[in-house]
């Protein structure tokens, strides 16, 4: 097929995606509040810029098909000079992936930018969220062109800030204050774990740009007879812990419930579509760098997490809690499908995730907007109130429990076939373990979230007075709605496997089928697609009968299976669990204070006293050796000449002559002592 | 050519100058019938300003007049440094109360005339003039110290300096009575020569250096004599007058007694270790004695440092704190002698002149506080940082001085002090001394602590400024810091001075 | 008679001069002990010029030209110090040494 | 003969300094200082200082011993003391060094002097006015002498004149 | 005015602000504003004459010492008044001036004896620059004492409560570290061949190894440690008191807590700095074989002092000491770089003192904003700032951010560049000092969420916005701490090629 012309002014547009919401957001701190409206067409203006040039570039690229398109503009801007092994610059690199990415986010980020003018409308930091949602917009966006790990990383960062300050939005709520200091730690924690990845393959090969990265692996793999040498696989585990902390897999998923504090946009934007997925997104781009057996752990954690975020989101009472879990749980597939080797899939599921995700939280912040409460109990029989989020939510649903010609089914599928043929090749109990959990994770899928629907959506109103009020929120929400709502249904046909699965080709590391292997892929699929329909329906009917026809009644369940329950309800205990160990072993060495963020109030000073002492203590002695051992120096030879004095200075001037005459002979003497 | 009566006159005009002076003063007082104690002292001024002119006028080749007087550059610089400290002295004198309103006249001629004393004792070699010239400054300050006369402790400081010093002269005219015995003659040099000198050994009968043979007699007579200028010094074996003497004494005598006279003592000490001390040339003898005698000094000088550092520690009366720390200054400058070569008296030399500069500031402020404080307590100056922001300012940088903080003249005096005595290979003597400074630290702090830091006493309220005690510590602070970073005019004047010696 | 014994004779009067002013207790007792002191050491002198130049001549009279001096020294230290103790006298009322001790540690 | 003599002069020195020590009474050793000026004026005939000697007897006896004798009178008689033994203790604590110092000086010392019978001495008196007057002799510490006296006058004076007008400060700060 | 130019440049910056003393000394107390006028005036002069050099007059291809003046002072012992400015002492002295200037109209706040205040102010920055412009060993410590005393003075009487042990506590540390540097000069100047003060000349002595002692012990061992070693030790000692390093640290928190706001920012921004250039300019250099066998131990002690750092200031409740331990943490990323000795981690190190500078500095002021309106400084009597003042919020914790190490801000590039450039050589130890990054995010944001965040207390209702005054000394800072987050050319270009020339001075022969 003929090359595409890529050609200065494209990388100028390019460069312009990331570059304007920036502009955008010192514009906005610095003048934009002063504004009409607050200054919120500013940053609205620029994503629908981004957006449209994003979906140009992006449209330019399908225009012709070429799964191995990379191109890149090395050095733009030169940040840490020296000589070329120790020069840290950004470029942009420009390839399929980040295609798709780059016209996905813009879009998605412009919808929900729309969608917070309605939503934060009246609220006192207005000025301000618009100027945080545009930063984050900014990391986002350049962490997808980004060509180096050190810009990849400062736009990473760049995106946890902005999530701290989104999250504690509502400052006023200690929990607010407390959840996003919690999701900035846990994240940095993953973070730092990035850095020393990056750190290490710096070290060794002294570049940070992944195309030098990318092209020195197969040298390095030769030199150490095939094999992944020692400080690779580290570094490459240590990159993928960064992807666990920043999509909230399971050792570090804690913070996302919380961070539903945040207002809904926020959780829409960055806690379902955009930030969580650019762990994914590191995933794919260090996947070279993941030997066979980090894989196989990749897609351990991914799946495992899946699973127990679903069991969880069963039983979550808050709409916003029910869908974060089902976030993290979907996030857990998208790794799973990579890790299987599956990269295509995992990112096609991301893509349509990032729509319907999106949607679903929209939608629920239209009712949250409606009926003022994020408690299930207290919704019902919405459907005749809000027919359109009714309808937009209902298609999401749809295409997230992978009901098939919906958008969520064929990517899901994809993801459960390739762990088939995954597990088909290995063949161990190891390996299968990936597809066992993600098909009991997509049956429990369409479960929640139909629970989801019919608790909100159907039956009789619970509460009365908030059922009066309901209504159906205005255009400027239910626009993105629909739009959103639109490629929840039409994702998969529009992208379809072959557009994604030919984009695998083209990704670095990504092993083509042929022959025999190809024979168990065709095979897989078929088995995959026929299992993921019997499950899905599995779990509508289950939701079905559980909510809608009464067939069982859920809390006779609940106390037949009592403690499981509720150690499920109680979120297994993770936080409690995270507060007695890893916090607590760090509170331990300071000393500090025992439960980290449950007990801020009360009891902390004593303990604070505590770790003065213990400081005190360590470094004191030294203090005291020098200030205190000077002063009291001086007071002993004050004491002690003292006394002297008093012996000889009588005031007698007789015995200042003795004195003076015993002087002078034992001068005398010391010298003829000494002849 | 034997130069002739007139030359020799002018050789001694200044001293002449000053004496004439001082009896012009008393003559004056009393045709004032003791009214106008102020204008007596000017005359006093004037006599001292002439005294340096003549000595200014004087032509540099060294010389020596009526067989015992040499007048030399080191004798100039000395004479010089007695004169500057005479002016501040009188100044002092004007605006200290503790002197009696009418007794001017006698305080100027007795204050001239113990510079006279002070001008011959840094001009001679000779044992007889260095008796006279001794005794006239000794009688002028027992007087001096007890010149405040219904005060009780001015009495009893004139009676204890007297009676040590009657007793200190007396063993050091013994010593020097037997230093005459073994030499036979009364100028030092000429005994030099006459010790390097070769005399039969009693016992082996043959030609043998005299050193070795009368070397333990004359080292006894050596000490002996050193009791003299030990006591002067205010070393430490002979030191125990000074802290009552310094104390009970007027301040402006007490400024005296701690510079001027200090000062020509040391002066005359250098001139006659110079003098004295036998070149190596005169054979090895020689040299073990003059290393024996170095090291004593050295000895000395280390105990004077300590005790006087030591002692400062617990002081409550700002003079006698002062009292202690010029005996520990006097320490400091003993081990530029103790080095007994020309590099090392340089840096005594030069210690010295950084000397004058804060201790004179430091009595000075005692001055200015008591005027204004009533009393000599460091307790009753807390607070008055305040209230008397410039000469509070003079006091830090006298003590920063003082301790040896750069860029101050102290810091400078004792660096060079340091190298010298390191390069003459009194290491250990190094170490203490900086050990000494470290201690002298926190007594000097002490005082900046009661001026600043510490709540206002009651005394400090009625505090009224005297301009021209100001000024004079104005122009001390000058000094100690423009010496500090270019100390190489009075360092160059030291080291040429010092050549006179040798 | 040798030169010896005149220095043991000075030595004596010197021991007894040192151990009159620190020994007694009354002011004029120093006075005295001082003039004993001076004496020997002019003892000494005109001892050392007599043996050091029997001939006469300048060298023989340099000691007594000294021991000249010294009485001279001793008559005025004597005037100062019997003026210094009969003013501290007037205002302590005393002559034992140790009553005068404002000035102490 | 002449042995004689300076055993007689010598004892009547030494003699007059011991008692002057020993003896209880003020006046008593006053007297016995007496004794011990006119033995050192005989010591300084018999070394051939006949000028000195005559000086010794008038400045000595004549002058300081009479001041001396002035203070006793004008100062209270003190209760004369008791503890002599303590006296003798000092005097032992000052002899033994001194003796052993002197005696060192001796055995290591040689004399620039002649032994043997001296030539008997020529009166000096004219030579010693001569060498103050001579330019190149003692002129200076003549003069300075002159200025010395002067000095311990003016001294002297200014303490002993009543009456002491009461020192600004009061009496005793 | 031909007199005027001829005076090189660089003495102009050092010898301004005395001049500034010297006018303040003459004008009547009273006059509080002429005082203060002459103070901004003098400072933003030197500033201005800085920057002035910064960008014209200094060629920063070459790693050489330019600008080099000599002048004899006492010919006698060879000390001559050496001055010259290259790579590493320019930013630093750059900093320096920029810091003073700011730390003026934030002490306007001052009002007990002014003019005292503004004459010692004006002393120290003569003492500070001094430092930085000496070439002459000589000259450096005499500067190191003349910033000494008025740093006593200005805690001693303008501090807080227990200002009396504060101020002595600081003088009797930086004496013992002065005093061992003494030691130190003269042992050098005894045993270098033709004595001599002068610091290329020792180093250039020291690289081909004739400073090792022989002339002055025998030998050149004492006590079975070569002459070099001790050296080294009292060098270093001297030196890490000023850091301040682990065990010599714990004379920071009560300089800092007692000090007046303006004084700890230049403590903070500035005083700190001089340990580490000292270690740059004389230590190292002076000894490379003793640096070389002591690169672990070094490296040792910087991670303690991360790691400890942040713990502590874990555990602080008085907001202006848990700044004081960050900066110790912080300082320990500059140590780990130095002992690394790679050309990214040297450079990470020297760049972390600017930016520690930078931040620190910015932090302090913040600090200070609170303290006049609370008139305390206890984080957890605090809540809710941010409602009442939201630019003060933004201000600090884009400050807070800094210091953090957030990339895109100042504090991270010092921070990875250290880091990176340090883990080829101490991998391990690199690790553990992530914990220390983590750790500052902790306590750092912990501080936020209990100052800024949360309800607001109704005590703090009525506290006013932050004054266009305070916003003057900030705003330059907060410029800067993104300027070389984005921009570390800036710096960089500058400190490169005299690192360089550093590296070739201590590299192993």
């Amino acid at each position: 097929m003929a090359d595409i012309v890529f050609d200065g002014g494209d990388f100028a547009r390019l460069a312009a995606v990331p570059l304007i919401p920036l502009g955008a957001f010192f514009v906005q701190t610095l003048v934009g509040r002063f504004g009409p409206r607050k200054g919120d067409w500013i940053p609205v203006g620029a994503l629908a810029i981004a957006a449209a040039l994003g979906i140009f570039e992006f449209a330019k690229c399908l225009t012709v098909w070429n799964p191995g398109f990379r191109v890149e503009w090395k050095e733009a801007f030169d940040w840490i000079p020296g000589p070329a092994e120790s020069r840290a610059s950004f470029g942009i690199l420009y390839d399929n992936l980040s295609a798709t990415m780059t016209a996905a986010v813009g879009l998605i980020a412009f919808l929900i930018h729309l969608f917070s003018v309605g939503y934060m409308h009246g609220d006192r930091r207005y000025a301000s969220f618009f100027a945080h949602l545009c930063l984050f917009s900014f990391g986002m966006l350049g962490l997808v062109l980004s060509d180096n790990f050190l810009s990849f990383f400062a736009c990473w960062e760049v995106m946890g800030l902005c999530s701290y300050l989104l999250i504690g939005h509502f400052s006023e709520k200690p929990s607010a204050a407390a959840a996003c200091k919690k999701a900035f730690l846990t994240t940095r924690i993953g973070d730092v774990c990035l850095f020393l990845g990056i750190a290490i393959l710096w070290t060794r090969l002294h570049t940070f740009r992944f195309t030098e990265l990318w092209d020195a692996v197969p040298r390095v793999l030769a030199e150490n007879g095939g094999a992944y040498p020692g400080w690779l696989v580290t570094a490459g585990l240590l990159i993928f812990a960064g992807a666990v902390g920043k999509s909230a897999q399971f050792p570090l998923h804690v913070w996302l419930p919380d961070a539903m504090e945040g207002p809904t946009p926020v959780s829409a934007m960055i806690h379902a579509a955009t930030m969580v997925a650019a762990g994914v997104f590191l995933t794919a781009r260090a996947f070279l760098f993941l030997s066979p057996e980090a894989r196989i752990a990749v897609a351990l954690v991914g799946s495992f997490t899946a699973i127990f975020a679903a069991t969880i989101g069963i039983c979550q009472t808050d709409i916003k809690r029910v869908l974060a879990y089902s976030t993290v749980s979907q996030l857990g597939f998208m790794i799973a499908g990579i890790g299987v080797g599956g990269i295509a899939a995992g990112l096609f599921h991301m893509v349509t995730h990032a729509a319907f995700k999106a949607c679903l939280f929209l939608g629920s912040g239209s009712v949250i907007h409606a009926v003022h409460t994020q408690e299930m109990p207290q919704m019902g029989g919405l459907r005749r109130r809000m027919p359109i989020t009714y309808g937009t939510m209902l298609v999401s649903t749809l295409a997230i429990a992978g009901v098939p010609l919906f958008a969520g089914f064929y990517s899901k599928d994809a993801i459960l076939s390739s762990t088939l043929v995954h597990a088909m090749e290995h063949g161990s109990i190891l390996h299968a373990l990936p597809a066992i959990f993600l098909f009991t994770a997509a049956g429990m899928t369409a479960f929640y979230m139909f629970r989801l629907i019919l608790l909100t959506f159907h039956g009789e109103p619970r509460d009365a007075h908030k059922f009066e009020h309901a209504h159906e929120s205005p255009w400027v929400m239910t626009v993105p709605l629909t739009i959103l709502g639109f490629f929840a249904v039409t994702g998969g046909w529009i992208f379809g496997e072959n557009w994604f699965l030919e984009l695998g080709k083209g990704l670095p590391g990504m092993v083509v089928a042929e022959g025999e292997a190809a024979h168990h892929e065709h095979e897989a699929h078929g088995i995959a697609m026929w299992g993921s329909i019997g499950v899905a329906g599995a779990g509508i009917l289950l939701a079905f009968a559980f909510y809608q026809w009464r067939k069982f009644s859920a809390a006779a369940w609940a106390e037949r299976w009592g403690p499981v329950h509720r150690w499920v309800k109680n979120k297994y205990y993770v936080d409690e669990f995270y507060l007695a160990t890893v916090v607590r072993f760090v509170m331990f060495l300071t000393a500090v204070q025992r439960w980290f963020d449950v007990w801020i109030v009360d009891g902390l000073v004593n303990l604070v006293g505590g770790i003065g002492r213990a400081a005190a203590a360590v470094s004191g002695w030294f203090d005291r050796w020098v200030v205190d051992g000077a002063v009291n120096l001086v007071g002993w030879l004050t004491q002690l000449w003292g006394g002297v004095a008093r012996l000889f200075q009588t005031g007698r001037v007789q015995t200042y002559v003795a004195w003076g005459v015993a002087g002078a002979v034992g001068a005398a003497s010391v010298v003829l002592w000494m002849a | 050519m034997p130069s002739t009566y007139a030359e020799d006159l002018a050789r001694i005009l200044p001293e002449t100058v000053l004496a004439l002076g001082a009896c012009f003063a008393l003559v004056a007082d009393l045709l004032w019938k003791g009214r106008e104690s102020r204008r007596v002292g000017t005359i006093a001024l004037i006599a001292i300003a002439a005294s340096v002119f003549a000595l200014l006028r004087q032509e540099p080749r060294p010389a020596i007049a009526f067989g015992m007087v040499t007048v030399d550059g080191f004798g100039a610089l000395f004479k010089v440094f007695v004169a500057a400290t005479l002016a501040v002295v009188v100044l002092f004198a004007h605006s200290s109360r503790e002197l009696p309103r009418h007794g001017a006249g006698e305080f100027y001629f007795l204050l001239l005339s113990a510079g006279v004393g002070a001008y011959f004792l840094v001009s001679t070699t000779n044992l007889l003039l260095l008796v006279l010239a001794l005794e006239l400054l000794g009688l002028a300050s027992y007087v001096l110290a007890g010149f405040a006369k219904g005060d009780r402790r001015s009495a009893e400081a004139a009676l204890k300096y007297l009676v040590f010093g009657a007793a200190a002269t007396g063993v050091m005219l013994f010593g020097l009575s037997i230093l005459f015995g073994l030499t036979g003659s009364l100028d030092a040099r000429e005994m030099a020569s006459i010790l390097a000198g070769k005399a039969a050994d009693p016992a082996s009968g043959e030609a043998v250096d005299r050193f070795r043979v009368a070397g333990p007699a004359v080292a006894i007579a050596v000490v002996l004599a050193f009791v003299g200028f030990g006591y002067k010094v205010s070393a430490v074996p002979f030191h125990w007058w000074a802290p009552d003497v310094y104390e009970g004494a007027p301040t402006p005598v007490t400024t005296f007694l701690a510079v001027a006279s200090k000062g020509a003592a040391f002066g005359a000490l250098l001139r006659f270790s110079a003098a004295l001390l036998p070149s190596p040339a005169m054979g090895e003898g020689a040299a073990a004695f003059s290393g024996k005698l170095g090291s004593l000094l050295a000895l000395i000088s280390a105990v004077t440092m300590t005790l006087g550092n030591l002692a400062a520690l617990r002081q409550t009366n700002l003079k006698r704190l002062l009292a202690y720390s010029s005996i520990a200054h006097a320490g400091y400058t003993l081990m530029g002698v103790a080095t007994l070569e020309p590099g090392g008296f340089e840096t005594s030399v030069f210690y010295l002149f950084a000397y004058y500069f804060m201790n004179l500031g430091a009595f000075g402020a005692v001055i200015y506080f008591a005027r204004s404080t009533g009393n000599e307590d460091i307790d009753s100056l807390r607070g008055l940082g305040w209230r008397a922001p410039f000469v509070s300012g003079c006091v830090v940088v006298f003590l920063l001085s003082l301790v040896g903080i750069p860029p101050t003249v102290g810091f400078f005096g004792k660096w060079y002090l340091f190298l010298a005595a390191w390069n003459a290979g009194f290491g250990w003597l190094t170490v203490v001394a900086a050990l000494n400074a470290v201690v002298s630290l926190f007594y000097y702090f002490r005082i900046v602590k009661a001026l600043y830091f510490s709540p206002e006493s009651e005394a400090v309220f009625h505090h009224r400024p005297v301009p021209s005690l100001a000024a004079i510590l104005g122009l001390l602070t000058v000094g100690t810091f423009w010496f500090g970073p270019f100390p190489e005019t009075i360092r160059a004047a030291c080291a040429e001075s010092v050549r006179f010696l040798f | 008679m040798s030169l010896g014994a005149y220095l043991a004779v000075a030595t004596a009067l010197f021991v007894l001069g040192l151990a009159m002013m620190i020994a007694r207790r009354n002011l004029l007792y120093v006075l005295m002990g001082i003039e004993l002191i001076l004496n020997a050491a002019n003892l000494n002198f005109v001892a050392f010029a007599r043996y050091a130049a029997p001939a006469g001549g300048e060298a023989a009279l340099r000691g007594q030209v000294f021991a000249l001096i010294v009485i001279l020294l001793a008559v005025a230290e004597a005037a100062v110090a019997l003026a210094i103790v009969l003013h501290a006298y007037s205002l302590f009322d005393t002559v034992r040494p140790e009553e005068p001790d404002l000035l102490r540690e | 003969m002449e042995r004689i003599a300076f055993a007689l002069f010598a004892a009547i020195a030494v003699g007059g300094g011991l008692v002057a020590l020993f003896h209880r009474s003020i006046v008593h050793s006053a007297f016995a200082l007496m004794g011990t000026f006119l033995g050192i004026s005989g010591l300084f005939v018999l070394l051939g200082a006949d000028f000195l000697a005559v000086v010794q007897l008038l400045i000595y006896v004549g002058g300081i011993l009479v001041l001396i004798l002035f203070g006793l009178m004008l100062t209270k008689p003190d209760p004369s003391e008791r503890k002599l033994r303590r006296v003798l203790l000092v005097l032992a604590a000052v002899a033994v060094p001194a003796a052993i110092l002197v005696a060192r000086i001796a055995s290591a010392a040689r004399w620039a002097a002649a032994e043997g019978p001296l030539p008997d001495p020529k009166p000096a008196a004219r030579e010693i006015g001569f060498l103050f007057l001579l330019k190149d002799a003692y002129l200076i510490p003549f003069e300075l002498a002159a200025f010395l006296l002067t000095v311990a006058l003016v001294g002297a004076v200014f303490l002993a004149r009543q009456p002491h007008p009461p020192p600004p400060g009061g009496e005793d700060r | 005015m031909g007199w005027l130019s001829s005076i090189d440049v660089l003495t102009w910056i050092v010898f301004l602000p005395a001049l500034g003393m010297a006018a303040v000394m003459l004008l009547p107390s009273a006059s509080k504003r002429a005082i203060r006028g002459v103070a901004v005036l003098v400072t933003v002069l030197a500033f201005a004459l800085n920057l002035y050099v910064y960008v014209a007059k200094f060629d920063r291809w070459s790693g050489a010492m330019q600008l080099v003046t000599e002048a004899n002072w006492i010919p006698a012992f060879d000390i001559f008044y050496r001055v010259g400015v290259d790579g590493i002492s320019l930013p630093l002295l750059l900093l320096n001036t920029l810091l003073f200037a700011l730390a003026v109209p934030a002490s306007f706040g001052i009002e007990r004896g002014v003019k005292g205040y503004f004459a010692l102010f004006l002393l120290l920055e003569t003492g500070v620059s001094g430092v930085f412009v000496s070439l002459d060993f000589f000259l450096f410590f005499v500067f190191w004492e003349v910033m000494l005393l008025p740093m006593y003075f200005l805690i001693g009487i303008w501090g807080g409560p227990r200002k009396e042990y504060a101020a002595i506590k600081f003088f009797l540390y930086t004496l013992v570290g002065s005093v061992l540097m003494l030691v130190a000069m003269v042992a050098c100047y005894l045993d270098a061949v033709p004595h001599t003060f002068d610091l290329l000349k020792l180093q250039e002595l020291a690289r081909n190894g004739q400073l090792d002692g022989t002339r002055l012990l025998h030998g050149g061992i004492l006590l079975g440690l070569p002459f070099q070693t001790w050296l080294f030790a009292f060098l270093f000692i001297g030196f890490a008191i000023k850091v301040p390093v682990f065990p010599f640290h714990t004379w920071l928190p009560d300089a800092h807590v007692e000090a007046p706001t303006p004084i700890s920012v230049i403590l903070a921004g500035i005083l700190l700095k001089l340990g580490g250039y000292g270690m740059l300019r004389i230590n190292f250099p002076f000894a490379p074989q003793a640096f070389q066998d002591a690169g672990t131990f070094l490296a040792l002690l910087g991670v303690i002092n991360i790691v400890y750092g942040a713990f502590v200031a874990m555990a602080q409740t008085d907001f202006k000491k848990l700044v004081a331990y960050s900066s110790v943490s912080h300082m320990g990323y500059m140590l780990l770089g130095f002992a690394a000795g790679t050309t990214w981690s040297v450079n990470g190190a020297m760049l972390q003192m600017l930016t520690h500078g930078v931040s620190s500095a910015m932090l302090f002021l913040v600090v200070g904003v609170i303290y006049d309106r609370a008139h305390h400084r206890d984080i957890a009597r605090f809540g809710g700032l941010s409602q009442r003042m939201p630019f003060y919020f933004g201000l600090s914790s884009l400050g807070i951010f800094t210091s953090l190490g957030l990339p895109g801000l100042a504090g991270f590039v010092s921070e990875a560049m250290s880091l990176a450039g340090s883990y080829e050589k101490f991998p391990t130890l690199v690790v553990i000092s992530v914990i220390g990054v983590v750790i500052t995010a902790a306590f750092f944001l912990w501080t936020i969420q209990r100052v800024f965040l949360g309800p607001l207390d109704e005590k703090y209702a009525s506290l006013p916005e932050i004054s266009a005054r305070e916003v003057v000394s900030q705003a330059p800072l907060a410029v800067l701490c993104v300027a070389l987050g984005i921009f570390p050319v800036l710096v960089l270009n500058w400190q490169m090629p005299a690192i360089e020339t550093f590296l070739r001075l201590i590299a192993p022969k």
